[in-house]
């Protein structure tokens, strides 16, 4: 028979669901709000979010002070982690979720804000994702994983026009077969350690001392499927592009960020021992991974006509760069990596927001795409700040100094070089020439070219106050991001540091 | 105010630029007639409080930046330095008072208000990371100006250009995280400070690849061949005063940062490197020159020209002496009056017919009679003419590697003769013979605002051609320092032999030493 | 003293800034007469310094320091002792008499306010080039003259064949200028300094092939300047320019800077003797080459400028065999008649406006008096007849040869001698006896302005009198700087014998071209067409010779550089990375068809391509460790 | 003869391995569906095969989830073939293909 | 001896339908043979003592999931043969061939491991049942209540995206348009459609 457990509270660590539990009310309240009135506007609802992720986040950063002083925080039968990569994770996730929620402020009206579930599943998204970060349980990333994977369909699919059903039907097949590679991987991996967990994967891996190999590479060949799906790497990125394209450009910009943090922290857990136990067969895939993501898909990028395609080739781009920092695997480069990411997402989350800013809802004749480059000719001489700003934004992420991005692309260079990379290090930096032809060319457009009358009253569209704020938020940070830096580094050091990274 | 003069000469043209938003279009000429007069008194200033006896930085201000990464915020000037950076002053305001350009003036003016601002930090950055953040940002503004304001292939050009440098100094960008990494490796802190990095001896193998590196960023801005095909394009397709801060200081950066990191920090790499190096510069003199003369459009002639002559300045700097040193320093100067003036005098010509073809002038000596004067000077000038600002940096350009070899310099040497072929004959096409065109037949002399631009650039070029003294001086004083600083350093007994030991000798009495 | 130097430097500088400003207005004699005044007073100057000198004393000033950097330290520094005076006075006299003269050579010319800046600033960049006390210094006059020159060949810029000679002359001393500063170079880092006095002083401890180096470095410079075989051709192409300008930078003073160099570098030349040997041949060949292109050339100016050729080869010879002094001194003779008589021609040109080919004249001694007079009194200095200048100085060139048992040259000046004295005389007679040809042409001649004739005298008298008044108190001046040889040939028999047959062999070369040309003239029509009349009148076909073999090709090459290299190689690699890249986009980016199925497939291809890399390590992992058990 | 862990994971595998020829195959997104379904039902087998040979429980726990997961995707997976049903009147991947490049 | 027959028999069983399942044309071959596979899945769970498993296998998927998929067949109307233009039908197969070749030749390699502790070792003194209940209320009590909340999410997802609301596009119409639907739908019924 069996006996009763009997476990004391403390010891679970409930507290350690907090973050979680707060976005998963937030979206219950949501949804309770709209039961008892409805129809009521989504001002309310972005508020509300905005609140919740608020208290989100503090009680992340929270954690943070717990964890410098207490280290590692396990609970909840240890399947929850808070360590020093799920707080950055999850403040970099909630932060950037609080920029994102306002964009839907728009002053023109876009089906899926109509709905009060869009913001319920953006919070269960959310808390998806945190439970993906905040735990090395594999059967708990994979929960996670889909939670906020099932939710991010529905919010694409609910902007409601051809474009965004397709895209979230390409997502939602590839990404189930991404699911069946991470549960196979998984499988293999549980079948020869006997553990889930990746901590205990990796003792038991570091026991055998790879005795297995062909099963760990069989595993890894899977879980790098299920993750190369997840961070867009080629060639399990196809869906990236078409995603951004069909879905809305603020959701775009989400996706370009918030998601991909999460799949790094896990990839990050995941890939980190393995590279350093001296399976030379993972440095060279991961070598050649990162190296072809961002060769090709800057490649790709270069014959684009539409922004938003061009900035999400642009980001597979800049994941295959930040990927690098996983291969490198030093304290520098997973500081690099947050550090980049940190900064990209407030130049990306400007991009974006410029996009969104100027997405008109009507095309004109002969306009195949929300924004070709030809929406924004001349737009110097008719909006000179929406240029200004959005060069701003293009030379920040082509990495020209000061702006933000630049000391995120130095710092992982920089990490590159000392981890004993040189030619990766080269080829970063070649990449990011030839990424600077694309970024250049909206610039071209915007400043140099005349402005083409079809798209004269089309830009700012969609802007309201607060997404101008947003966008100024963005602009300032990528201006003066470079003073930032230093307490991010900090800070980051010590997060991954004391987390054993 | 003294101790903060650098950070207010690079920053006050940026922030005057962000107010200058607000001023109304009609008066944007005025408002950046004042920045940049203020801008220049103010270099005039750090010039007059400079001590010309030192040699070490001076004006040296530090502010953390990025301290986990050793990334500091840290200006300083030296004899080097101090006057490539009032002759980026000079030229703004040059430049801004000579503009003739009608289409969004606004624009421009604010734009060139922000490459000043670039143009300065680069020349008084004392920290890689501030060098490159400035260097690279310097395209930004040139990048705009070309694109906007250019000939028809201006997006190409731009383009190029912007892509063309930006891929080199990535590369250089690598170099300079590497050398930190030397520095992190040998004293446990990141620095990017560059007088820390002075401090370090590298190993000789270490040194090659970073030379490297380092060159490629440095060889494409100058730019050294075969990596020059960017410049003809900018040239061609910029606007006048595109092309003059292009010709003036842009490039001037190249051969700056040589002297300011390639030869302290890898004294036995540049040795190793100097004669392919001068094999590349001779190619530059000698090819350039020749390009030079096939050309057709009088433009593309200067353009060249500045290929020809940076040859000469890359071959100063690698004499690795203080004679060839000071040399290439001054003619960076002097290049900079010199190509600057001939591209402001080209725009004069091309704003009145809209044509820069050789073929489509003749005769202008008769009809502009002072336009073919202070062209004629300014040309002498340019092909080296004794009493001229050229002839000084060019005489102990090729004097101080004649040190080095005798061979190369004689070959180096026929700059003098090809440069005068390409522009005497270009002179010739455009200024001497019958008139032909009817429409350059009323063409106008230059009239005041443009004599405005010219008249002090003539000046300069005789005066610093007479005396050179005050700007040679400092930086004798400054490069003496780093000719002693890369002898002490050297490893390789070739570079030991090559980098004349100053501290030992005194005063040379080579007289008694020829026995 | 300093005042004196400084005003005899600096007024024709201050002559030519004034007058500069007058450059684009219109016509006034005041420049003129400015400018020559200033000239004036730089000639008296010259002149109280002149005696200052001849009293034993020499003046070095250091005005300021021109480029100091390293150990390298350059003043401008400027002395006056016995061979420099020497050339001041040259220098002075000369263009004063030139800017005189050209007041009214002039008078007609819209550039007349130009010309005189032009003028007065050679005038002031030949005194810094005598006076200077260093080797760099030399060299800013050096290249100063060759910009006036420019200036002044290509001042009828409006002509095609003018500013193409002006541009000739100028890159012709800039591929001479090169080898001089290597020479500078050399004796820079040999020496570490410039100066004339340290250089001079320590010259002879240096090895002697750095000295010979030195040497012919230094020659090469001298022989751009003074249109040496085989860089002569510019100087007959330099005719281009007015006459004045003819007179006094192609005949009397720049081209003879060269002479000057290896003059003031004598310390250096005496160590070197092998050299200075090479020196005199070339010069004897110069001297006979020119005169033989003189011999056939239908040009009034041009015959005269190949008779300079010839005579700077003369000049050449005596310093190239260490008579310094007898070379400076022809270099003054010849200084006052041959600008004369470039002044005589100038005359000439203005009465027949502009015409230059003495066939085409004839019989202008009725109408043009006096400019016949001092033409055949330059020309018969210039033949060397006893007692005007040439004698003294060109025959003691002949003693010279002889004495330092140089026979062959002796010969070959001998000859040369002959030939100038015909081709002297073939002009005067060609212009001013027999028909007056040139009435078919309708051209009425008449005599240049009285104040032109005037301002010709002084030279007129300085061509008579200069050998036979100035040559002993000259030497004695110049030989306290120079080596002092008397150079006489000691046997009186041998001595009159020479004399004397000079003397003859001249005159009659002179009959006989009074003979030949002095009434009606034959075109032997034989003759002419003959190999050596063709190869002498094409001027040995060295100018074809070198369009072909240099102009061309260079511009050919030049085109080559440009449209094939530098555009179809260079650029072209570049623009086809970037092409690659943009091209491999192009290509591969169509492998996002949009269609779901190839997605997914790639995601299975890449995951079959994972597992197999996997299973290659596996085995290969597994043979390892097998072979390791 | 014994049946080991391996014949379940060689039958995991070639189970496996079907269902991507599905996915790659199938046109039919409803198809396609079932396709990633014998996916996870692939890997159900292993786990639980490796459960039972390791006698732990964690591989059936991990089942289980992955069941839920695969209802759950039905769920979110129908949904959205029901507004491009609604839509296009087709649910042929071959007619998504508005987006490329 | 059973347990291998048994193995063998359903292996071959399933394989058979999973086959049938991604090659037939009619939907409705594919969607029984899933389902008869589904089934048959369970049987390995119950051969490898994973009853509750088996179970839920049969519940779920055969119950929930097939009904799902019967229901979503009828809606798109597939019933009939399904046209799928095939493109490269070979390289499809070679590939997944392939994959399952690879695959099959590591997993083909016996496991050698010294870690033979199970960290919840299964206990046969108690029912599957219970057992499983012991660990996913302790051990696994998380993903447990996640997994209930991602079933929320997909229900969520579910009713929205197949809810009427989404039939008319906001994203798709002008400002005006929609302010003239809204009038329209004051006086209609129709509040809103999610629920």
């Amino acid at each position: 028979m069996l006996e009763p457990v009997t476990v004391s509270l403390a010891s679970l660590n409930i507290t350690t669901l907090a973050p979680m539990v707060i976005a998963i009310i937030g979206a219950l309240v949501i949804l309770s709000i709209d039961l008892f009135k409805g129809g009521l506007h989504k001002s309310l609802y972005v508020m509300v979010s905005l609140l919740f992720l608020l208290l989100d986040l503090g009680a992340i950063v929270d954690f943070g002070n717990l964890f410098l002083r207490n280290g590692t925080i396990l609970g909840m039968f240890d399947v929850m982690l808070i360590d020093g990569l799920a707080i950055l994770a999850q403040i970099i996730i909630v932060a950037g979720s609080m920029l994102f929620i306002p964009l839907a402020l728009t002053s023109k009206r876009f089906h899926e804000y109509n709905y009060p579930e869009y913001f319920a599943l953006f919070l269960f998204m959310i808390a998806g994702f945190q439970f993906m970060v905040s735990t090395d349980n594999l059967i708990m990333v994979f929960i996670g994983l889909e939670m906020a994977s099932l939710a991010l369909y529905t919010l694409i699919a609910l902007h409601n026009r051809s474009k965004s059903f397709e895209a979230a039907v390409k997502y939602f097949t590839m990404g189930a077969l991404a699911a069946g590679f991470f549960a196979f991987g998984s499988m293999i991996l549980y079948a020869i350690t006997g553990s889930v967990e990746i901590n205990q994967i990796a003792l038991a891996l570091a026991k055998d001392e790879y005795t297995n190999i062909g099963y760990v590479l069989l595993g890894v060949t899977f879980l790098l499927a299920a993750f190369g799906f997840k961070l867009s790497m080629v060639p399990f990125h196809t869906w990236t592009p078409d995603v951004y394209e069909g879905s809305s450009a603020a959701l775009a910009g989400y996706m370009s960020i918030v998601p991909k943090i999460a799949g790094f922290v896990v990839a990050m857990r995941l890939f980190e021992f393995l590279v350093h136990s001296g399976v030379v067969w993972l440095q060279v895939i991961l070598y050649v991974v990162v190296v072809v993501t961002m060769t090709a898909s800057n490649i790709w990028a270069l014959v684009q006509s539409d922004v938003k395609r061009m900035l999400a080739y642009s980001s597979i781009s800049h994941a295959g760069f930040v990927m690098a920092a996983i291969l490198i695997g030093s304290t520098q480069s997973n500081t690099g990596l947050f550090l980049y990411w940190a900064l990209f997402s407030f130049t990306n989350l400007g991009a974006f927001s410029m996009l969104w800013v100027n997405r008109q809802k009507n095309l004109v004749p002969g306009q195949s795409s929300d924004h070709p480059y030809e929406k924004f000719s001349g737009l110097v001489r008719t909006m000179p700040m929406a240029a200004v700003v959005m060069a701003l934004f293009m030379l920040s992420l082509a990495g020209v100094p000061p702006f933000a991005l630049f000391w995120g692309k130095m710092y992982l260079i920089g990490s590159a070089v000392s981890g004993g990379y040189t030619v990766l290090a080269l080829i970063m930096a070649l990449n990011s020439a030839i990424a600077a032809y694309y970024y250049l060319k909206l610039i071209v457009f915007m400043f140099m070219k005349e402005p083409l009358p079809a798209y004269g009253r089309k830009y700012l569209m969609n802007a309201s106050l607060s997404l101008k704020t947003i966008i100024g938020i963005a602009a300032v940070s990528a201006i003066f991001g470079v003073f930032a830096v230093n307490p991010l580094l900090k800070v980051i050091t010590l997060f991954v540091y004391n987390s054993g990274y | 105010m003294q101790e903060h003069i650098l950070s207010i000469l690079i920053f006050f043209p940026a922030l005057a630029a962000m107010l200058g938003f607000v001023v109304h279009k009609d008066s944007a000429k005025a408002y950046g007639i004042t920045v940049a007069g203020i801008e220049f008194f103010l270099s005039l200033w750090l010039w007059h409080i400079y001590d010309p006896m030192t040699s070490g930085m001076q004006f040296m201000e530090m502010a953390p930046l990025v301290s986990a990464f050793g990334i500091n915020y840290m200006v300083g000037i030296d004899g080097i330095s101090l006057f490539i950076i009032i002759l980026s002053a000079f030229f703004t305001l040059i430049g801004i008072l000579s503009l003739t350009e009608t289409r969004r003036v606004k624009d421009l003016i604010l734009t060139l208000l922000f490459l000043e601002m670039t143009m300065i930090g680069v020349f008084s950055a004392l920290d890689a990371i501030v060098f490159y953040v400035f260097w690279e940002l310097s395209l930004v503004p040139m990048l705009y100006i070309i694109g906007a304001w250019g000939g028809p292939l201006r997006i190409y050009a731009s383009v190029k250009f912007f892509l063309y440098t930006f891929t080199g100094s990535l590369v250089m960008l690598v170099g300079m995280l590497f050398m930190a990494y030397f520095y992190y490796q040998a004293t446990g802190q990141w620095s990017f400070s560059l007088l820390e990095w002075y401090r370090l001896i590298l190993p000789v193998n270490y040194q090659m690849w970073l030379f490297a590196a380092f060159f490629l960023g440095f060889a494409i801005k100058v730019p050294m061949f075969p990596f020059h095909t960017w410049l003809p394009y900018a040239h061609g397709q910029a606007p006048t005063i595109g092309s003059v801060i292009l010709a003036a200081i842009l490039l001037k950066m190249g051969t700056y940062a040589f002297v300011r990191f390639s030869l302290p920090l890898f004294p036995d790499a540049t040795v190793a490197f100097m004669f392919p190096i001068a094999i590349l510069a001779i190619i530059m003199i000698i090819y350039g020159a020749m390009v030079a003369y096939a050309q057709e459009d009088i433009k593309q002639v200067v353009a060249y020209s500045s290929i020809s002559h940076m040859g000469v300045i890359i071959l100063g700097t690698f004499a690795l002496n203080v004679e060839g040193i000071s040399g290439s320093v001054f003619l960076m100067i002097a290049h900079g009056v010199v190509s600057g003036a001939l591209f402001l005098l080209v725009g004069v010509i091309y704003d009145r017919r809209h044509t820069k073809l050789m073929s489509e002038f003749g005769g202008l000596a008769s009809v502009m009679p002072r336009y073919a004067t202070i062209f004629g000077i300014m040309m002498m000038a340019s092909v080296g003419l004794p009493l001229t600002i050229n002839f000084v940096g060019e005489f102990l350009s090729l004097l101080g590697f004649y040190k080095q070899s005798h061979s190369y310099t004689l070959v180096a040497g026929t700059a003098i003769i090809v440069g005068a072929i390409y522009m005497l004959s270009a002179y010739k096409k455009a200024f001497f013979g019958p008139v032909t065109k009817e429409e350059n037949k009323h063409l106008k002399d230059l009239n005041k605002t443009e004599l405005y631009g010219l008249v002090p650039l003539v000046v300069i070029a005789i005066w610093l051609g007479v005396y050179p003294k005050p700007v040679l001086e400092p930086i004798n004083n400054s490069v003496e320092a780093i000719v002693q600083l890369m002898h002490d350093k050297a490893q390789t007994p070739e570079a030991q032999k090559r980098i004349p030991n100053l501290a030992k000798t005194g005063t040379m009495n080579s007289v008694q030493e020829a026995h | 003293m300093e005042i004196y130097l400084y005003t005899a430097l600096f007024s024709p500088l201050v002559g030519s800034l004034i007058t500069a400003l007058f450059g684009a207005s219109r016509k006034t004699y005041f420049t003129g007469i400015l400018a020559s005044g200033l000239l004036f007073a730089s000639f008296v100057s010259s002149l109280i310094l002149l005696t200052y000198v001849m009293a034993g004393h020499t003046v070095h000033v250091e005005m300021m320091t021109w480029i100091a950097t390293g150990d390298l330290y350059i003043p401008f520094g400027f002395v006056v002792d016995q061979v420099s005076v020497t050339m001041m006075m040259v220098v002075t006299t000369v263009s004063t008499v030139v800017h005189i003269y050209s007041i009214g050579y002039m008078s007609h010319d819209k550039g007349f306010n130009r010309f005189f800046s032009y003028l007065s600033a050679f005038v002031f960049s030949m005194m810094v080039l005598v006076m200077s006390d260093n080797f760099l210094g030399l060299f800013i006059g050096w290249e100063g003259v060759g910009l006036c020159s420019w200036l002044l060949i290509g001042f009828w810029y409006h002509k095609e064949s003018a500013t193409w000679a002006a541009n000739e002359a100028f890159i012709m001393n800039r591929i001479a200028d090169l080898a001089m500063l290597i020479g500078i170079f050399m004796i820079y880092w040999n020496l570490g300094s410039l100066q004339y006095d340290v250089v001079f002083a320590h010259i002879s401890s240096l090895p002697m092939p750095i000295i010979t180096w030195i040497g012919i470095f230094l020659f090469i410079g001298a022989m751009g300047k003074s249109a040496q075989f085989p860089l002569h051709t510019w100087l007959a192409d330099a005719m281009e320019g007015p006459t004045p300008v003819s007179a006094l930078i192609h005949a009397a003073t720049m081209v003879t800077a060269g002479v000057y160099l290896v003059v003031r570098a004598n310390p250096i030349y005496s160590e070197i003797p092998d050299v200075g040997n090479a020196i005199a041949s070339l010069g004897a060949f110069v001297a006979m080459f020119a005169a033989t292109m003189a011999l056939v050339n239908r040009d009034m100016k041009r015959i005269i400028a190949y008779s300079t050729l010839s005579q700077l080869g003369y000049m050449f010879v005596a310093a190239g065999l260490g008579a310094y002094w007898v070379a400076l001194f022809h270099l003054m003779a010849h200084a006052f008649f041959k600008a004369l008589l470039f002044l005589g021609a100038g005359n000439v040109m203005h009465a027949m406006h502009d015409e230059l080919d003495p066939f085409k004249m004839g019989g202008l001694k009725t109408s043009m008096k006096w400019t016949w007079i001092l033409m055949t009194l330059a020309s018969v200095a210039l033949a060397g007849i006893y007692p005007l200048a040439g004698f003294f100085s060109k025959d003691l060139i002949l003693e010279v040869a002889f004495v330092e048992q140089h026979y062959i040259l002796y010969t070959v000046l001998l000859l040369t001698a002959g030939m100038t004295a015909f081709y002297s005389f073939r002009l005067v007679a060609l212009i001013f006896h027999g028909d007056k040809r040139h009435l078919e042409h309708g051209i009425h001649p008449h005599e240049a302005y009285t104040f032109m004739l005037y301002a010709m005298a002084p030279l007129a008298i300085l061509a008579v009198i200069a050998g036979m008044v100035f040559k002993t108190p000259y030497y004695q001046m110049v030989t306290q700087l120079l080596p002092a040889v008397q150079y006489h040939i000691h046997n009186h028999t041998t001595f009159w014998i020479m004399t004397i047959g000079t003397q003859l062999f001249v005159i009659l070369a002179i009959a006989y071209a009074y003979k030949k040309y002095a009434k009606a003239v034959k075109v032997d029509k034989k003759v002419e067409s003959g190999f050596f009349y063709q190869l002498l009148y094409n001027q040995y076909y060295i100018p074809k010779i070198y369009d072909e073999v240099f102009s061309k090709p260079y511009l050919q090459l030049s085109k080559l550089a440009w449209k094939q290299i530098d555009l179809r190689i260079v650029d072209a690699t570049v623009d086809g990375i970037a092409n690659i890249i943009y091209q491999t986009g192009e290509k591969t980016h169509t492998m996002q068809d949009g269609n779901l199925s190839s997605m997914l497939r790639w995601m299975v291809i890449g995951v079959v391509v994972l597992l197999v890399l996997a299973v290659a390590f596996t085995a290969g992992y597994n043979a390892v460790n097998l072979r390791a058990m | 003869m014994e049946l080991t862990l391996n014949h379940y994971l060689v039958l995991s595998a070639v189970l496996f391995a079907i269902g991507l020829i599905g996915v790659m195959r199938r046109k039919n997104l409803l198809m396609l569906f079932f396709a990633t379904e014998i996916l996870l039902n692939a890997v159900n087998v292993g786990m639980a095969a490796i459960s039972h040979y390791r006698g732990d429980y964690t591989g059936q726990m991990f089942a289980f989830f992955i069941i839920a997961i695969a209802a759950s995707e039905v769920a979110v997976g129908l949904g959205l073939l029901i507004v491009w049903y609604k839509r296009t009147g087709k649910i042929d991947l071959d007619q998504m293909t508005s987006m490329r490049g | 001896m059973f347990e291998a027959v048994a193995f063998y028999l359903f292996a071959a069983l399933t394989i058979v339908m999973f086959t049938i399942t991604v090659m037939t044309s009619q939907a409705l071959y594919a969607l029984t043979a899933m389902a008869a596979g589904m089934i048959f899945i369970s049987a390995f769970f119950f051969i490898l003592g994973a009853d509750f498993l088996g179970a839920i296998q049969i519940i779920v998927y055969t119950g929930a999931v097939m009904a799902l998929y019967a229901f979503g067949m009828m809606f798109f109307d597939t019933t009939r043969n399904v046209i799928e233009k095939r493109n490269n039908p070979r390289f499809v197969v070679i590939l997944g061939g392939l994959a399952a070749v690879l695959v099959v030749l590591i997993v083909l390699a016996p496991i050698v491991t010294t870690d033979l502790n199970a960290h919840y070792p299964i206990d046969t003194s108690v029912g599957n049942s219970q057992a499983i209940g012991m660990v996913l209320f302790t051990k696994y009590l998380v993903p447990f209540e996640v997994a209930a909340v991602m079933l929320l999410v997909a229900m969520i997802a579910g009713i929205v995206l197949a809810g009427k609301k989404m039939d008319k596009s906001l994203t798709l119409m002008a400002d005006e348009e929609i302010a003239l639907m809204h009038a329209l739908s004051h006086d209609t019924t129709e509040e809103k459609g999610g629920h």
